[in-house]
């Protein structure tokens, strides 16, 4: 073929598919993290319509393929609406929602581990609801939660890799077009791999890192 | 564009072949994934250091490659090293891995969570380790692991919509193609987000009653 | 118009299919290139803006036109009646047919000798429905690109045959000893430009860009560029 | 004063409380006995507005819990203790104490800081503001249970059977710090299976069965033969739990 | 005979456990008592081979429990209840009680299980074996683990404060049931805080204190005043024991 050989210029190649790939990582997380925990909030207040609203479109991203959620959002979207999308944003939008679901269940259910008996001591106290989540539940919460966090961001982090099949130039993506020049797909997969299994560590050691600085400030062992 | 999903109607016979694939290759690839998991965790628990030690390897390995690099490997890389295995085994036994290092992990904290007063109960009954093992702690723990074992089949049939990229037409292959006989990319994916929607949540129901019914003398009573 | 639009955006959205060679693919700077790169590259001269690449597979290339995503696909589409529905295309700039390869050893020589074996197709190609119904008992292979997926499916002889633009296999043939053409081209499709519906002023102003490129012997050069110095470009007619 | 008028609550088909009337005045340490599952916490939740009546009437100085803003109001009177002590993990002893004062009393920080610690100091726990509720023994939570309601000077302190998740040694140094409380005049309505301390420290006490009010009588009545031990109920009750 | 000689016991730089003596020949019923965190389960466990001690010996019928293949032995001549039941929540009563006599003795399962009814029968529990331990009371499920033990046809009976996860009423049931053994003749060591239960049934008390054997006196020599109650830390002990 014409171009059959690896170059030294592939690597330089895989490093920007890996700074897609980590890109948009990061943006869909922050947005999800915000819109998921939004959500929360939604649920804690109890907020007729919009609760039920959000628990239906939550349970509905979450059962189901990221990879149909993409094609809907890149084919579908466009073809029904008349709005352009490009990959990109497809990608920001529904992996930025598929992730928000997650946040979002994940909110719940770090609120509601906090002990009824804790709220409703606060609340015999006189504290006002928004008190009780700021005081009370948010800080707990937040430890609680950053365990599962941690595994859903490096989850999400392996979801990136499905963009590649509406066209995003990630790390996937990469690996596939090194596969149409090389023809060579043990090493292009396996170096994709591992670069992936790093990036995965690396998200997960920051966890690591956050909860122990949650935990050692607010020190509280017998957790 | 109106929605109009009676164009669809001429391919739902297409459709069901492709979705009575996804649930072969699933079914398949779960009880792959409960008897690995079964080892994964009985590895892991082991007091060999090696044995845990590989079984961790092998968990950690999985969970941190994004499940399409994986694929890509074993449809597209194993060839070049002489292995061959056709596109429906591989993605059978791709997903079991996969669904296998998860699996492992909820069998596992099934047998963590068992009361050590439990164990010694039955150690000081001079019960030998094998039948401790067989006849208390495996049943304990998978029952107690019946739930975290739904959420892996759940997230298998979702995962099951990637075995698309290597050739196989289940349920999100056969709907690529009716999307680009159409031309109506809109209304294939949002059936096909509902049906995946609505397969995993009679999955999630089943789940639901096998907890049930396994657990039913577990449960204290309310009186 | 469409051509208004282009102007004010200062950008032309093309899509190209970088899914073999020498069609389109990637260089070793991950830059596409390519006999209908090169196409497209005129176009956005001609237009005087500055050219954003898309890369669409075989079943998306049609409904990107059709949603508005792209201006125009220049992505070895064969204008059919079928797809004529739905979009529009231009006089053809290239002309294929469908062509077989064969793994070398296969002893296949003729369309009969397909019966019952795997063929890798293209999801949504023309070559997918040639074969249901030339080959009903085949067993077709699906890849959303024919490179890598459908080339390394070959190589790696997990297939026996394949179907394409014989503008693709040709050349690939070439490439690799361990694989031949079968003999006859089964349709003579021309490959055309597609633009979604509606603006015929724009359509109209892209067959003169084709007249043009045939004419100017822009096209003569662009062949043999991609398929060698004695390739013999296939006969096309400029419609001014 | 504290009133609870005929009141009724039932969880679904079960009544747990039927008709209960009691009324504490200031100043009184009044005692609920019963069995298991009598409804004396039903009772005390009602009290601090945790539960909905289904009939009946409380009022906290004239607040009526039922009504929303009366509720806040009539929260501000009373503090609760709780059985499992129910303090914040993530807050400092001091910050547990402080909260509701700072939040909801809109005390300045460093007065209520000032307060708290002054209470802490009360209950001997001076030198143990900062520690967090994990680095606790149960007695001690226990104390800053009762420093936390005590922070916001309620003139009603309910209690309910806040030495029964305690070891002995740590019940007694709880009962120590209540007795003391009783002895300055804190109005209490106190839960307990601790018969021989509410002997000691009560004025009155009520006899909870079933969800009914069944004995209402001054301590030393109440355990006199023609008394309460008069009541076969109670007299049965009260031999049981002296067993040992 | 059980024998414990000179055992030492610590957990890292804890010692828990200092040069205890103990000697239970058969059918004693041996009373343990000592407060919070003086050794009385880690005695029980090392017994039971649940501890490896750092020091002495304990014998079991002349079973050495440090040696596996020994204490293979003494653990079939010993059987332990346990403070929470411990029960396998997955088998119904009477599975819980057959499971090592079918297992470990190889009984035959018909036998075991008419066995393991009859026990249940002995215990009042007859109508029960099919019950999951859900599906029973506190005392009903202690009086299963009790059934448990004795399915092994112990020797010797390890109890470590078996009701003290039970409310007053179901701790009357099970210490029913253990009078009953007693008087019967089983051997029992018995950790407790139930001191009135202790000097009705047994036969010696030992004191435990800081890991240290105190006292072991016949019981009413235990309670007399120039016997065990001339020992401060026993006389202070029982005090405040019996505070209410
Ligand atoms: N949230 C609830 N839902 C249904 N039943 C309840 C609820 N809370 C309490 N009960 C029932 O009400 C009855 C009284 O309960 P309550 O907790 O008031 O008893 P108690 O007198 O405090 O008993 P204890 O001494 O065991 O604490 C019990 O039968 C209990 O099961
Ligand atoms: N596994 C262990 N690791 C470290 N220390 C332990 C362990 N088990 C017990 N201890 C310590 O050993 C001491 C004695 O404990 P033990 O449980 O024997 O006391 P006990 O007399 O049974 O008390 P209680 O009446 O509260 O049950 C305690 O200080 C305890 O903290
Ligand atoms: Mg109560
Ligand atoms: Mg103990």
């Amino acid at each position: 073929m014409r171009f059959a050989e690896f170059t030294p210029y592939d690597i330089v190649l895989l490093l920007q598919g890996l700074g897609v790939t980590v890109g948009l990582f990061l943006i869909t997380s922050l947005i999800g993290l915000l819109v998921g925990v939004l959500w929360g909030v939604v649920r804690f207040y109890r907020i007729p319509v919009l609760m039920q609203l959000v628990t239906f479109v939550s349970e509905i991203l979450k059962n189901s393929p990221v990879l149909v959620q993409l094609f809907l959002v890149f084919f579908g979207f466009p073809a029904f609406f008349h709005v352009n999308v490009t990959p990109v944003q497809a990608a920001i939008v529904t992996l930025s929602a598929n992730t928000a679901a997650f946040v979002y269940v994940i909110a719940v259910s770090s609120i509601e581990s906090i002990g009824r008996d804790q709220v409703e001591a606060a609340r015999v106290f006189g504290l006002s609801r928004w008190q009780v989540l700021r005081h009370v539940i948010a800080p707990q919460a937040a430890a609680f939660s950053i365990g599962p966090l941690t595994a859903l961001l490096v989850n999400q982090l392996q979801v990136t890799s499905l963009i590649s099949v509406i066209g995003v130039l990630d790390l996937a993506k990469i690996g596939a077009t090194l596969n149409l020049r090389t023809l060579k797909p043990f090493i292009v997969w396996t170096a994709v791999g591992i670069l992936y299994y790093l990036a995965a560590k690396a998200v997960a050691s920051l966890g690591a890192w956050a909860e122990k600085r949650l935990r050692a400030h607010s020190a509280f062992r017998g957790l | 564009m109106r929605l109009d999903l009676t164009i669809l109607i001429p391919h739902l016979g297409f459709l069901a072949e492709g979705a009575l694939l996804t649930l072969e290759a699933c079914a398949l690839a779960l009880i792959g994934s409960v008897i690995l998991g079964m080892l994964v965790a009985i590895a892991r628990t082991s007091s060999s250091k090696w044995i845990s030690r590989l079984a961790f390897l092998y968990v950690d390995l999985f969970r941190n490659i994004p499940f399409i690099v994986q694929l890509f490997f074993f449809y597209y890389g194993l060839p070049e090293i002489g292995i061959y295995i056709d596109a429906f085994t591989t993605g059978v036994v791709a997903l079991s891995i996969a669904g296998g290092a998860y699996a492992s992990d909820a069998i596992r904290a099934g047998i963590l969570a068992i009361d050590n007063g439990i164990l010694e109960a039955a150690e000081v009954s001079g019960l030998s380790k094998r039948v401790t093992f067989t006849r208390i702690v495996l049943p304990i723990a998978l029952r107690t692991s019946v739930r975290p074992l739904g959420s892996v089949l759940i997230n298998m049939i979702l995962t099951s919509s990637i075995l698309s990229t290597i050739t196989l037409n289940e349920l999100t292959g056969q709907a690529k193609i009716v999307a680009s006989d159409t031309f109506r990319p809109f209304e294939v994916y949002v059936v096909l987000l509902v049906v995946y929607a609505a397969l995993t949540y009679l999955v999630s129901l089943g789940i639901t009653l096998l907890h049930r019914r396994l657990n039913r003398d577990l449960q204290e009573q309310v009186s | 118009g469409m051509l208004d639009d282009i102007r004010g955006r200062n950008v032309v959205r093309i899509g190209v299919s970088l899914g073999g060679e020498p069609i389109g693919f990637r260089d070793d700077q991950n830059n596409p290139v390519g006999y209908d790169v090169d196409v497209a590259n005129m176009i956005a001269t001609k237009l005087g803006v500055p050219v954003e690449f898309t890369d669409v597979s075989g079943d998306a290339r049609i409904s990107m036109l059709v949603s508005g995503q792209l201006d125009i696909v220049v992505a070895n589409t064969s204008a059919t009646l079928e797809r004529a529905k739905s979009v529009n295309f231009t006089i053809p700039y290239n002309r294929a047919g469908l062509r077989v390869i064969v793994q070398a050893d296969s002893g296949i020589t003729d369309l009969a000798g397909l019966a019952g074996k795997k063929i890798v197709v293209g999801r949504g190609t023309t070559g997918e429905t040639f074969i249901k119904t030339a080959v009903p008992t085949a067993e077709l292979v699906y890849v959303d690109q024919f490179a890598p997926d459908g080339v390394l499916q070959l190589q790696q002889k997990r297939v026996d045959a394949a179907i394409e633009d014989s503008s693709l296999l040709d050349y690939l043939a070439t490439k690799n000893p361990s694989l031949v053409t079968i003999p006859g081209l089964y349709s003579n499709d021309p490959i055309s430009i597609a633009v979604a519906k509606g603006d015929p002023e724009f359509v109209r102003w892209l067959d003169m860009f084709v007249s043009d490129y045939i004419q100017s012997g822009a096209y003569a050069a662009n062949y043999k560029k991609w398929w060698g110095e004695t390739a013999n470009p296939p006969e096309l007619i400029a419609l001014w | 004063m504290l009133k609870v008028e005929n009141v009724k609550k039932a969880f679904g088909p079960v009544t747990v409380l039927d008709g209960v009337n009691l009324t504490v005045n200031p100043g009184e340490v009044v005692s609920i006995l019963g069995s298991s599952g009598s409804g004396k916490s039903t009772l005390i939740r009602c009290i601090n507005g945790l539960e909905k009546l289904n009939a009946g009437k409380i009022t906290v100085d004239d607040f009526d819990v039922s009504k929303p803003k009366e509720l806040a109001e009539a929260r501000k009177r009373s503090g609760t203790v709780f059985q499992l002590f129910n303090l914040y993990p993530h807050m400092t002893a001091l910050q547990n104490i402080t909260l509701a004062p700072i939040e909801v009393l809109k005390r300045p920080k460093a007065e209520a800081e000032a307060e708290g610690r002054a209470l802490l100091t009360q209950v001997g726990l001076g030198d143990r503001a900062d520690a967090y509720p994990a680095q606790l023994s149960g007695g001690q939570r226990q104390r800053v249970g009762i420093c936390r309601a005590l922070a916001m000077k309620p003139r009603y302190l309910l209690l309910d059977e806040v030495t029964s998740a305690l070891d002995p040694e740590m019940t007694s140094e709880v009962l120590d710090i209540l007795a003391k409380l009783a002895k300055d005049g804190t109005t209490m309505v106190f839960v307990t299976h601790e018969i021989e301390f509410a002997r000691q420290i009560s004025n009155r006490i009520v006899f909870l069965e079933k969800g009914v009010l069944l004995v209402d009588l001054p301590t030393e009545k109440f355990f006199a033969a023609d008394g309460g031990l008069a009541q076969p109920r109670v007299a049965q009750f009260l031999s049981k739990m002296r067993k040992d």
